[in-house]
């Protein structure tokens, strides 16, 4: 371990080392799967001045996890959860379309303008709400948001009177279905927000302090940290991103089905954030990951049916691809997969192992936030401090 | 061991001040048909019309429906009405219910069990006609498509028995199956990836408006018409649904009526009182294709 | 003082226990009738054979619980269970054999989560989240439709029970009320007067059980044993749900893993892990089943119903946070009375 | 039987525990590098090195925590492979880690029993394992509720119980890492009075400790680590302090000397009539501390000695927003302030050390760098980050200017040695330039070249005018340090005395020995004797 591997070989191990390295190989084996099981899978063609295509129905698809998981993300950054975000894309949906329903010209932009806006005001309420039960009651985020989780949808039922509210108002549905520079509009949507969420937590010093409040909350507050305030807004975030999650997600079809939109949502957003590499437990958090995991899990329900598998199997495809990648991207199988490669110097733990997929040359040149991941303590002996809200 | 020590003296009739109670369990509220068959049954069962109802939604759970119908017969109810989650598990509570001498109406699916005249009568649509009608449709209208069926969501009764009835009459003309879980959403999503998968698909039969409203779009995305490059046959014909059929967009639809609650109040008031009632009631249901006009679009009530 | 300390940790048990007087107080005051009164051998009877199978999975929950895992994966353990159940008895497999093979195939859900969870360090979410797919879509493949199961000795098992009174107040006792409430004593026993249970605990403090893997206990085997017990539990469940519905369906279940969690916290149970009592699931489960009555007693819209279930959860989530609060000055001023230095032994 | 090791003894004798040629290694970090050590029945042998030096990594790769990456262990000559604590403890050797590692939210019996509980077929019989537990605690003299919660006690009466726990085991090897940093010289003493018991019946004790004092009285053997190597082992009697220092730090001991005696003559008590940085009229809150005046006047430090529990921390806590006062006033520069967070006290400029750095200093998973920016950026807000090339500066200087290894800014803290985590959180409050500095405890668990460096470091803090509250339980270092001392008892301030001459450690622990209040509140107090001056 002593010798420093040779460059490419150290190159290759931090590259498979990386959070991200499974699940980008897994997308793109499953999509170069598709692409050999139906072949025209990957093209894309104009039409209309839009693209089309199957690789732009992804794109499309994967933006309502995509936004859901990013305020889940910012969320278990704190060292919490939200199980509400499905609720809340059906009430905001159901606010949004339930105005448009009364109102006298649901085509008129400023119409449209509000609805929208009262959709993502409703999504202000209920973080406003989950922040609340968190921060200032100190109630554990699982519980504090299965409350609106599991009464979220009879609000939105209240709100629509049980039935499927459905409107007609070509702006409205625009936000889900129509294209911008040959991009559907939801993908421009979910990119624009993605990007700027991203400028705001990463180009500040907020991230860093987010994740400060989920490792530690006690020792941040004691270093100054608002960790009440900042907690507080982040669940807030996560209600707005999942009102407008739910608006783009509805508006294609603009049809407020208060039982079914978003229904288990929460679950997938919280995959998505998995995929990406940011663990469940608070702190560190990776951005980028979730493209990527938003991407794998819209792709993997696809493959499903380009594969031509019978629906029964869509759950147990999924079960597969997701056990095998944690199974996968766990520092067992990396300390497997590193004593093949050095089988010479046989290192016989696996936390050992774990360390040799990082070039032991340079302990501060890797200095990436995912490496210095990767280098982090062996399993067993961790002493992370976690403090939960309870 | 049995458990038939009955309680024979249950009697009917007891609301002191003549109105009759029903206990009536609803399976759940997962689709605009349901809930406008909700609506239907509550209008009809009113104070006004001589009932008392407890209403009660079983979110689509067994089990929540069980603990309804024991707590009908814990409450003393005179008629329990209730439309069953799924066909079969029933035998214990109904036998309870027997033994309580509470009369049972099933309403829109019907039970599998081994208790002897488990329930009076039976009123409702008959999935699987449902999905036969489609297919003779389909036989003769369009005996060379290539279809690809929408399902519903997985194991839910209209899923399961429109599938069975469709597959029966035109199954090998069925060139793949996925499920939208019966949204508009997912119906969308899944038909996006079909047309993919399945090139060479002509038709879509799907098991219910919703989906196929969501199938619209995704053909429409794709740069094909709907109900010209892509038939679509349809099953339940909500507004929507109709007004898709007006348009041009689906080719043929059948009816699932919700809206049955009057029939039901007959009935109850037959049972309670004591009178014969046929052993099943079929809702009467019709079906639409693109002859319809806008003006009987404008008048359906959901 | 020693009095004092005790009440304080049982003050969330206490909670559900008053929570449930209480809504049990405004079921008699609304739905009694002159023919008969809310509260009755009846009504308990009825609540636990309602909810056995709900018990059997709060139990198993928290298991997992206290040693600060979750357990998404029960609710589609009892529908694959109930299918695999129904499969095997229409292939002809005698009863005993069959019951027992339901219940291992709850065992080996539970093993696969475990075995994630403690070698393969994935997260319990995660790791159960995964099994939930690999259950329902198990379930699914086995079947869509609802079977039957009208296996005579199944069925046997199924209407066997003790009847107590005669007519409207006669109530009973089914199997699945004995075996849940064996279910729940055996965990009682586990829980508290075992190492492996006090390691469960352990497991929950802080650092992730790390501690106990210092103090020389089996964190690894514990951790493993958890999952399988939960898992075993959801076999059970399944086995009791087959029993109350003698059928198995793909879609029995959706959302139980929630019901359990919650009826686990509402038993006062913290999800972080390390604090609760069992016991206090019973009384959490019996709250839970309480609301339902309750809701449907007033014949609510349905969903009125959800929003119901979340005003009480979210009542009793405060007034648990409540007397947290106020508890834990009262701890630093029991602390402060006790010499903060040693005094020698008598 | 009661003889100290000698060389002939030990040579005749084989050793229980031999560890040949240890090499464990961390990403980046080789924590050690061929260790060799022994340890012989009947002796106390003491660990010695600085912070980091891997003291705690070989005593964790002796009980199975981490595998070895290279090298044997052999016990009572036999080669053994111990996988986990629980094969160590089965093979007999007991361990109380550095950190007090024990299950707060168990009761006190089941931490102490738990693995060793009585039991009746599978169930534990608890009415006799607490019996048994009281037994164990009784010869701690330590008389707690072996029912109550153990997080229900303070970190001290926690590392007793700790050390209880290692004793229940028969064991042939008790390793105590860091026992004493919680505890008080009485309680000192007993462990000292138990560990001698065992030595002298054959027990092999390691021990760890950067106490000179408590090395020198207990230990008959040492084995020296620097660096991950070792250095020496030698008989204690063979090797004066000042060697031990050098053999541990690898230079020579004498700079660090001076500190001791110039510290006090350097800085002067502050000017009658000067106003006061912070001022507290009565602050208080209920069940924590009685209400109590103070002043903390610019370039003095201010120690506050007292037992443990004696409230300094609570104390502390009130004057910088950790926890709210309900009675009182406080005064920032002569105006009355609300510190109702720990922010609001750091926007002016007072700044407070943590005593419990696992729980509320450091924050584990992010780096040392980021560690050390939290309370700077903090303060700044979080829409103002600090731009990178400042933020390396800071860092830099600090790592330097502190010692701090690994020199490795991306290091994750947790894995970090105790005493290098302790002087993170010193960086952290100092990056932000603090008006006020309270310190809690903040040379516990710190080697004696980083402790004397901190204590310089503070000297020099006051010296720029900086006022510095100086918490800790070595008298002896407060007393060393500060221009006046705040001596407190049962959570009431007792007295307030201008340091000189005349005050020592007699004259304090005089001063908090005296009339003791009614009831169980009597502390137990080193050698109770009569006082010289009552409270001031
Ligand atoms: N889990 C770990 N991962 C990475 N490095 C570690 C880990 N544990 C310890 N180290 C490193 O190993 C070295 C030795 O640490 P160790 O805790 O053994 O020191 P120590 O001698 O006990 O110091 P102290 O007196 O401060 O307790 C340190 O440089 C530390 O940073
Ligand atoms: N978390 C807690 N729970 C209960 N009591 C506590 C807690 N923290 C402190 N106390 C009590 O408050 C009293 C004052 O503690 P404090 O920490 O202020 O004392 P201290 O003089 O700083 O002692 P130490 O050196 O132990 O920190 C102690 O007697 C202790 O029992
Ligand atoms: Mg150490
Ligand atoms: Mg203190």
């Amino acid at each position: 371990m002593s010798a420093t591997p040779s460059g490419t070989v150290g190159w290759a191990r931090r590259v498979v080392g990386h959070t991200l390295f499974w699940p980008t190989a897994a997308l793109v084996a499953l999509l170069v799967a598709c692409a050999v099981a139906s072949p025209g899978f990957l093209d894309i063609t104009v039409r209309e001045g839009a693209l089309v295509g199957q690789p732009i129905d992804l794109l499309r698809n994967s933006v309502t996890p995509l936004l859901l998981a990013l305020g889940m993300c910012l969320v278990i950054a704190t060292g919490g959860i939200d199980l509400s975000v499905g609720a809340v894309m059906a009430i905001s949906l159901a606010v949004s379309l339930t105005y448009l329903d009364g109102a006298t010209d649901p085509t008129n932009p400023v119409t449209v303008a509000t609805a929208v806006v009262l959709g993502l005001v409703l999504g202000v309420a209920v973080g406003a709400f989950n922040g609340t039960l968190v921060t200032v009651l100190g109630v554990q985020p699982f519980i504090a948001t299965m409350i609106l989780m599991v009464a979220g949808r009879g609000i939105a039922m209240l709100i629509t009177k049980g039935q499927i509210t459905t409107v007609t108002s070509p702006p409205f549905k625009a936000l889900g279905a129509g294209s911008v520079l040959g991009l559907p509009q939801a993908v421009v949507i979910g990119a624009v927000v993605f990007a700027l969420v991203a400028l705001v937590v990463r180009r500040t010093a907020l991230g860093v302090l987010l994740e400060a409040i989920g490792v530690n909350r006690e020792s941040a507050r004691l270093s100054g940290v608002r960790a009440r305030s900042t907690t507080w807004t982040v669940y807030v975030l996560a209600g707005v991103l999942a009102a407008l999650a739910g608006i783009i997600y509805g508006a294609p079809t603009m049809a407020a089905d208060a039982n079914n939109i978003g229904l288990f949502f929460e679950l997938n957003a919280i995959v998505v954030v998995v995929l990406g590499g940011t663990k469940l437990d608070g702190g560190r958090f990776y951005l980028s990951g979730l493209v990527v995991g938003a991407l794998l899990l819209t792709t993997i329900e696809r493959a499903v049916i380009i594969f031509q598998l019978p629906s029964t199997t869509t759950n147990l495809f999924k079960a597969a691809v997701l056990i095998a990648l944690c199974v996968a991207a766990s520092p067992r199988a990396r300390g497997w997969l590193a004593s093949r490669r050095t089988a010479s110097s046989g290192p016989r733990r696996p936390e050992a192992a774990a360390t040799t997929t990082q070039p032991s040359s340079s302990p501060s040149g890797a200095s990436t936030a995912s490496s210095s991941r990767a280098s982090s303590a062996p399993p067993r002996p961790s002493t992370t401090t976690r403090e939960v809200g309870a | 061991g049995g458990s038939s020590t009955g309680d024979e003296g249950a009697q009917a009739g007891s609301g002191g001040d003549g109105a009759i109670t029903v206990g009536y369990s609803q399976l759940g509220a997962e689709s605009g048909w349901r809930t406008a068959n909700t609506e239907s049954v509550k209008q009809n069962l009113t104070a006004d019309k001589g009932f008392k109802l407890t209403f009660v939604d079983a979110q689509q759970k067994q089990e929540n429906q069980i603990k309804a119908l024991r707590d009908f017969v814990a409450q003393d109810v005179d008629v329990i009405a209730f439309s069953p989650v799924v066909e079969t598990g029933w035998d214990d509570v109904l036998q309870e219910i027997k033994d309580a001498g509470i009369p049972v109406v099933l309403v829109d699916r019907t039970v599998d069990t081994k208790v002897s005249d488990p329930f009076v009568t039976h009123i409702g649509s008959d999935f699987k006609a449902e999905g036969t009608k489609a297919g003779d449709w389909v036989k003769q209208n369009a005996p060379d498509a290539k279809i690809f069926e929408l399902q519903g969501t997985l194991g839910s009764g209209a899923q399961v028995d429109r599938e069975e009835g469709f597959d029966a009459v035109v199954g090998s003309q069925v060139i793949g199956k996925a499920s939208g879980n019966f949204t508009r959403a997912e119906g969308r999503t899944a038909t996006e990836a079909a047309l993919q998968a399945y090139p060479d698909m002509t038709m879509i039969f799907t098991h219910n408006d919703d989906m196929g409203l969501g199938a619209v779009e995704a053909i429409e995305a794709a740069g094909k018409k709907p109900g010209t490059d892509i038939q679509i046959v349809s099953v339940d014909a909500v507004r929507d649904g109709l007004q898709a059929l007006v348009d041009k967009k689906f080719n043929y639809v059948v009816e699932c009526n919700p809206a049955f609650g009057d029939q039901l109040a007959e009935l109850i008031k037959k049972v309670h009182a004591g009178e014969d009632v046929p052993k099943e009631t079929v809702v009467e249901e019709t079906t639409f294709d693109q002859t319809i006009t806008q003006a009987q679009v404008d008048a359906r009530p959901y | 003082m020693k009095l004092r300390r005790l009440d304080a940790r049982y003050l969330p048990v206490a909670g559900t226990l008053v929570t449930l007087v209480v809504l049990l107080v405004v079921g008699q005051a609304r739905y009694s009738t002159p023919r008969q009164d809310f509260i009755s051998m009846k009504l308990v009877s009825n609540l636990l054979i309602d909810n056995s199978f709900l018990l059997v999975l709060a139990v198993g929950m928290t298991f997992v619980i206290l040693a600060g895992g979750i357990d998404l994966s029960v609710g589609a353990v009892v529908a694959l269970v109930g299918l695999t159940v129904a499969q095997l008895f229409i292939a002809g497999w005698p009863a005993p054999v069959v019951v027992v093979a339901g219940v291992l195939v709850g065992t080996a859900c539970g093993t696969i989560i475990g075995v994630l969870v403690q070698y393969f360090d994935v997260q319990p979410f995660i790791a159960s989240l995964a099994v939930l797919f690999l259950a329902r879509g198990a379930a699914t493949v086995l079947g869509t439709r609802s079977l039957p199961i009208d296996d005579p000795t199944f069925s046997a098992l199924a209407s066997w029970s003790i009847r107590f009174g005669e007519g409207r107040t006669s109530w009973r006792i089914t199997a699945s009320i004995l075996i849940a409430l064996a279910v729940l004593a055996i965990a009682y026993l586990v829980l508290h007067h075992t190492r492996f249970g006090r390691t469960v605990y352990g497991l929950g403090a802080a650092d992730r059980g790390n501690a106990v893997n210092l103090m020389g206990l089996r964190a690894d085997r514990t951790r493993v044993w958890v999952y399988v017990i939960s898992g075993t539990c959801a076999g059970v469940a399944g086995i009791l749900f087959a029993l109350y519905t003698k059928s198995g369906y793909n879609l029995t279940g959706v959302g139980m893993e929630l019901d359990a969690i919650a009826a686990v916290v509402i038993g006062g149970t913290l999800l972080t892990g390390g604090y609760g009592y069992v016991l206090g699931t019973g009384a959490g489960v019996l709250v839970y089943g309480l609301i339902q009555v309750l809701n449907s007693r007033e014949g609510l819209e349905s969903w009125w119903t959800r929003v119901a279930i979340g005003a009480v959860l979210l009542a009793f989530v405060v007034l648990q946070r409540v007397i947290a609060v106020r508890r834990r000055p009262a701890a630093r001023a029991v602390d402060a009375k006790a010499p903060p230095a040693p005094v020698p032994a008598a | 039987m009661a003889q100290p090791a000698t060389p002939t003894s030990t040579a005749a004798t084989t050793p229980v525990v031999q560890m040949r040629g240890i090499t464990i290694e961390f990403p980046g970090v080789r924590a050690l590098d061929g260790v060799d050590l022994r340890l012989f029945p009947g002796e106390v042998h003491a660990l010695m090195g600085e912070n980091g030096a891997g003291k705690s990594t070989l005593i964790k790769a002796l009980t199975g925590v981490y595998s070895i990456d290279a090298g044997q262990v052999l016990l009572d000559g036999e080669q053994v492979h111990l996988k986990d604590p629980g094969a160590a403890q089965a093979a007999g050797i007991s361990t109380v880690y550095q950190e007090v590692n024990l299950c707060a939210n168990l009761s006190v019996a089941e931490n102490v029993m738990l693995g060793h509980e009585v039991r009746r077929g599978p169930f534990v019989d608890w009415r006799a394992t607490r019996r048994a537990a009281r037994e164990q605690l009784a010869r701690l003299s330590l008389d707690v509720d072996p029912r109550s919660l153990l997080e229900s006690h303070t970190i001290a009466v926690q590392q007793l119980v700790a050390i209880a726990r290692a004793m229940v085991a028969d064991a042939k090897v008790l390793i105590l890492d860091e026992p004493t940093s919680s505890l008080d010289r009485a309680e000192v003493d007993e462990l000292f009075r138990v560990v001698r018991q065992l030595r002298d019946s054959g027990v092999a004790v390691l021990f760890v400790s950067h106490f000179m004092d408590q090395v020198y009285a207990i230990s008959d053997r040492m084995t020296v680590l620097r660096n991950g190597k070792l250095v020496e082992e030698r008989l204690t009697r063979d090797l004066p302090r000042r060697d031990l220092i050098s053999l541990m730090i690898g230079r020579s001991g004498d700079e660090l000397a001076g500190v001791e005696e110039t510290a006090k003559a350097a800085i002067s008590l502050h000017e009658p009539g000067a106003q006061p940085l912070v001022s507290s009229s009565a602050v208080g809150r209920a069940g924590s501390v009685q209400p109590f005046d103070l002043d903390l006047y610019p370039g003095e430090i201010v120690g506050f000695a007292g037992l443990l529990g004696s409230g300094r921390t609570e104390a502390a806590r009130l004057l910088c927003g950790a926890d709210r006062p309900d009675t009182g006033r406080l005064e920032v520069d002569g105006a009355p302030a609300r510190l109702a967070t720990p922010l609001a006290a750091l926007q002016r400029g007072l700044a407070y050390s943590t005593e419990d750095r696992k729980k509320e200093g450091i924050v584990g998973d992010l780096t040392v760098r980021e560690n050390i920016a939290l309370a700077l950026q903090a303060r700044r807000g979080a829409w103002r980050p600090i731009p990178a090339k400042e933020l390396d500066d800071i860092v830099a200087r600090y790592m330097t200017a502190l010692n701090i290894n690994p020199k490795n800014p991306n290091a994750l803290i947790k894995n970090l040695s105790g005493g290098n985590q302790q002087k993170v959180l010193l960086a952290r409050w100092l990056a932000t330039d603090p008006r006020l500095l309270i310190l809690d405890e903040p040379t516990r668990g710190i080697d004696v070249g980083a402790k004397a460096e901190i204590q310089k470091l503070v000297v020099e803090l006051a010296q720029q005018g900086m006022s510095v509250v100086f918490i800790s339980s070595e008298l002896e270092e407060v007393l060393r340090l500060s221009q006046r001392v705040v001596v407190m008892r049962d959570r009431v301030k007792v007295a307030e005395v201008v340091n000189g001459d005349d005050v020592t450690t007699e004259t304090v622990l005089a001063t908090i020995a005296a009339e003791p209040t009614d009831g169980p509140a009597a502390p137990h107090t080193p050698s109770p004797r009569t006082s010289k001056e009552g409270a001031a």
